[in-house]
């Protein structure tokens, strides 16, 4: 689960880390406010979960109140990646002599937290890392140990931070560290760090992901994570509990375990379809769930088909059916057109239970992924052929 | 011979008076596993099935000489149940539990590798040698004995290669499930290693996933250690950068990691063919044996 | 440093340990009126540091205010083994079905914490230890992971404690670790952990011991010291800084470094005489800690003698010598004869220094405790045949 | 040949750059000890007396080729900058600071034992080899090199027992105070076993103390594995019950553990003489020289 950039401020601010003055608001009137509160020159800057919210349009740096006004004017509303932005944060714009990278991660093939500390912030830090991977010092902590002091100096000093600053900069990533362990982060990252021409350092801004399985030990920022999640049916899966993704396809897929899920996904590509999301309903789902998930897909108006594939090991295909019954019999006329494989455990008592009537049955997985895409480049033809 | 476990294999039960718990005991036992024994705080002195239950798992061990858990404790209870397995030196230890926080699991990695104890999971369906004993959830009514071992990532991706396999009469040595955590116990390098080890294993088929880099680092252990064909599938390869695919470890980061293209060419550089579909890698397994 | 008992209960209960009703009182009055207040039975329990204070006549057990005012009586103002009573905590009586110890405390062979566990509580720990250790379930404890939930049922379950209460007392033990980790106890029991007959468990004692080289970070801990110190000498040292121990004899011992002094304790009981007190004034003493040690030692009246033993490593003999003649030229007469050995760093120095009118000198240490002995026998002759 | 130390060995000092830090370094430079780089976060840069100071251990290691530190850095600061130490893979960390805590340092234990550093300390006197070169507080000018190995856990009486051999004409291998705490990195048996594969110490003199159990275990070490002849002496005969004698170490507990008399009748149990005064032990090693 990923905070907005006001969020993770705020929890950080919380902790200790110092961060620019900043105020949300969520009409141009409210940040025009908010910004002559602050004082100018400030930033305005959307808060919605993409990368280069800067480079498309979605930050700007204003100098005073009919500027902010003309930017909150055009950001506010805009489509930023296909999120709409609703929310603004205001924010002091900082002057700064040189901007630094600190961050915290999983590395998750030792299995251990990995401190990240680099002078080249302010740019994609992928791309540091890429291009010149000695420009960033790392240091693996201990995740029994905790990140001790001499961890982060020695990261610090290591990335050749200047002296002067060093001190500071090293206990904000003490700081940001314990932050990460105390609050189940997977990944947080101060990027840029700026460094002002007092030698002060200030957090300009501020990713934190959090451990979805850890939510129910962070209830208050488990109550941020409807608000951040970008997209409807996205906030719509978090409400059923389902991992689910949304694509930009026209093939729906439900099925039951991940990597059989993305299995699926890869052969309606294969079979030269285009996936429109990922949902898994997860082992052992009852059929309450079932209709949930075609509730779901059938939403999504990319939707032209739907293949659901069930492998059944704790998931039983007789719930599977009745679930599937259940979910199409409520239709006077069936939306979009539903295949359905099921194999593992009671899949002949689910195949009897099931209405075939209201759904096209295919007995393999390549079957029911080429049925499905085959009645999606239909109806999307069909479509086509109705407007042209 | 079998990697893991066999019809010997003592096991206990974490988490057996819990209903999944109760039921895939039963399962287990069901299918000959030698289930001799549970712990469940608080529950001590109780029985399921006529299977003694302990309060902690040093005295189930102690009593029943276990060598072997499986962990059907809930994700909040779970990294303390690892902890109390590996305390009590169990030679294996199969965590199912799915939900594990990841720095409950980061905590447990760190005392893993002060132990000698194999952890396969969590996450994980478990570990079956068809014909002896099963550890976890996995159907064991699609498993067939023969000579192609199985190690996977994902639960029931395992079943749908496994009915593949089955189906054209080819059987199974042992069949992992590892994970799909980001942190798990014992990744593809150690299970490939046992199959590498183990005479009656003829070829692997090695169903990994995007994310992380373990796949990267089976293609170079195959390359450089192993004699046994492999066959791969990598599952994952519509999948977006930044969203997590269902598994925690699931995920391609922003930086473009973990994809299934360099999981593809890595294994394909190491000589291992992958299949675009299921039944690929088992025309590829066909062509081995 | 070993906080009291009401002190202990205090930081237990903080923690969310149950401990009995209780009210600290330091007059009689005080004493009724809290008992009348907590309802009885209540037990009136002398706080001073000191072990066996039930058997010595210090807790006593009442049934209504008259009994609670003789006991108070009795108790408050008298002297248990050598400590005067100033103090009482009037506590609710719980009425038990079973005793129950737990503890706490530092291997320090391992370096590493242990948790005990038994169902003997009620009675010596240690003497449980000696004849029957099977009886206490040990649990080492990684430092660094802090004790797990499953270390603590180990213990409870393997020392036999009783399923209905084993949750709670598991819980117990958790909370005590924690507050030891994070306390910087050195030592942390309560003995007994009553059970009542509803399988309620309550603190019915509390033993806590503070390292005193960790105070700097517990500051609430650190104001408790004072009140802590059982005689009034010891809270003199504390105040000077120095490590003080006083003892029965009448040979008063200043020296540097703990090992050279407790050899000097040892020297002065060789040689037939009687050490007053351990006095480390440490490393590198400088001419003010030389005076306030002579200050120390000449306000307990049992000294009759003193054997001041430098070795200089860090420490300088020129300095102790300076040191030595401002505390003694204060004087019209010197209060105790004072017996003076100088070696290593700058004895040479200090020896042209010393004003030997005022002390005498001697080349070794074996000579400078024969001739301390020597005088404190000669004078404490002289006072008994004053007498007689 | 030398136990710890000799005049090869390449010297940093951590905390250089403070009072007891700068003062002592002199010393042990004077000595002739080979002091090759301080470190002091923020200090990196700067010189004392010629000698670099690094912000980081691990830099001076690295960049002066150090295998040694003495470690002068203020209690509440001390367990980072040993933690540091050990980081950076050093032979040998000498802690001179007193009044670490003792969790602190029970951590640092607890990561000092997956590590191959040898640790003295803390709140010890250092390790001198006389004639080559010392590390810590001891004064230099009371030893003289000779076959005689000391081991201490006292620094004062370590130079009140030294002086006795000196001026009877006994020098000295090595001599280690190893440090009057609780927890120590190396306790007596980690010393004696090195005197005792030592060629050139002949006899070794141990001075304990009340507290603990490192004297009853440095008898049975001895009574098992040493031919070198041994002679001790134990300071706290007269210390009572559950007070501490200045070192942290040095309480007898309340139970009666840890007590003089124990020490020295495991000892006498072990062929080992203990003197009743310092010039006493000295009469033994004449004995077995």
């Amino acid at each position: 689960m990923k905070l907005h950039e006001y969020q993770a401020k705020g929890v950080f601010a919380d902790a200790g880390v110092p961060v620019p003055a900043s105020r949300l608001a969520s009409t141009v009137d409210e940040a025009v406010a908010a910004a002559d509160e602050i004082g100018y020159p400030v930033a305005i800057k959307a808060q919605v979960q993409v990368g280069g919210r800067g480079k498309a349009g979605g930050i700007e740096l204003v100098d005073d109140a009919e500027e902010a006004r003309e930017a909150a004017d055009a950001i506010l509303g805009m489509d930023l990646k296909g999120l709409h932005v609703d929310r603004v944060l205001v924010e002091e714009a900082v002057d700064f002599v040189d901007e630094l990278y600190v961050g915290v991660t999983m590395d998750r093939t030792e299995g251990e937290p990995v401190a990240m500390v680099s002078t080249r912030g302010g740019v994609d830090i992928e791309e540091v890392a890429a291009q010149d991977p000695e420009a960033i010092a790392r240091e693996h902590v201990d995740p029994v140990f905790g990140m001790q002091p001499y961890e982060a100096r020695k990261a610090v000093y290591g990335a050749g931070v200047d002296r002067a600053v060093a001190r500071d900069v090293s206990s904000i990533l003490g700081t940001l560290y314990d932050l990460w362990a105390a609050r189940d982060a997977t990944e947080l990252e101060v990027n840029p760090l700026m460094v002002t021409g007092d030698d002060e350092v200030i957090a300009a801004d501020a990713v934190m992901n959090i451990d979805g399985d850890a939510l129910f030990r962070q209830p208050d920022l488990a109550e941020m994570e409807d608000e951040a999640a970008g997209d409807d049916l996205e906030a719509k899966a978090n409400e059923y509990g389902f991992d689910y993704v949304r694509l930009e396809g026209n093939v729906g897929i439900i099925g039951n375990g991940a990597g059989l899920v993305m299995t699926t996904l890869d052969l309606v590509d294969h079979y030269g379809g285009a996936p429109a999301n990922f949902l898994d309903i997860g082992g052992g789902a009852k059929a309450e769930r079932v209709t949930n998930a075609l509730d779901m897909v059938f939403s999504d108006e990319n939707v032209e088909a739907v293949v659901f594939n069930i492998f059944g090991g704790i998931t039983r295909g007789d719930e599977v059916a009745t679930g599937i019954n259940e979910a199409l019999e409520g239709f006077d006329e069936i939306p979009k057109p539903v295949v359905v494989r099921l194999a593992g455990t009671n899949a002949a008592e689910g195949m009897e239970i099931l209405n075939t009537d209201l759904v096209t049955v295919e007995a393999t997985l390549e079957e029911a992924v080429q049925r499905a895409v085959a009645y999606a480049q239909d109806r999307a033809g069909a479509t086509t052929g109705g407007s042209a | 011979m079998s990697i893991l476990v066999d019809a010997d294999s003592r096991v206990l039960v974490q988490g057996i008076t819990g209903g999944e718990g109760t039921f895939h005991t039963r399962q287990m036992v069901e299918y000959g596993t030698n289930v001799v024994a549970g712990a469940v705080p608080g529950k001590g002195g109780q029985e399921v099935d006529g299977i003694p239950v302990y309060d902690t798992v040093g005295a189930a061990a102690r009593e029943e000489d276990a060598d072997t858990s499986v962990v059907f404790v809930p994700p909040a209870f779970a990294a303390d149940a690892l902890l109390e397995a590996l305390d009590a030196r169990l030679d294996l230890v199969v965590a199912i539990t799915e939900g594990i926080p990841q720095q409950d699991m980061s905590r447990v990695y760190r005392k893993l590798r002060e132990t000698d104890t194999t952890l396969i999971g969590p996450n994980c369906p478990g570990v079956i040698t068809p014909g002896e004993a099963k550890l976890g959830i996995l159907p064991g009514n699609i498993f067939s004995a023969g000579e192609v071992g199985l190690v996977s990532r994902s639960g029931t991706l395992t079943y749908q290669v496994v009915d593949n396999l089955t189906q054209r009469g080819i059987g199974q040595t042992t069949a992992v499930g590892i994970g799909g955590d980001p942190i798990i116990g014992t990744d593809f390098v150690g299970i490939l290693e046992r199959f590498e080890a183990d005479t009656r294993t003829k070829a692997v088929v090695m169903c990994g996933e995007i994310g992380g880099e373990d796949e990267e680092e089976a293609a170079r252990f195959i390359s450089e250690y192993m004699d046994t064909p492999v066959a791969g599938f990598i599952a994952g390869r519509t999948a977006p950068p930044g969203k997590r695919m269902g598994h925690a470890g699931a995920i391609v980061s922003g930086g473009g990691a973990g994809t299934a293209q360099s999981k593809i060419d890595a294994l394909n550089d190491a000589g291992v063919p992958v299949g675009d579909t299921p039944e690929e890698v088992v025309d590829h397994i066909e062509d081995v044996l």
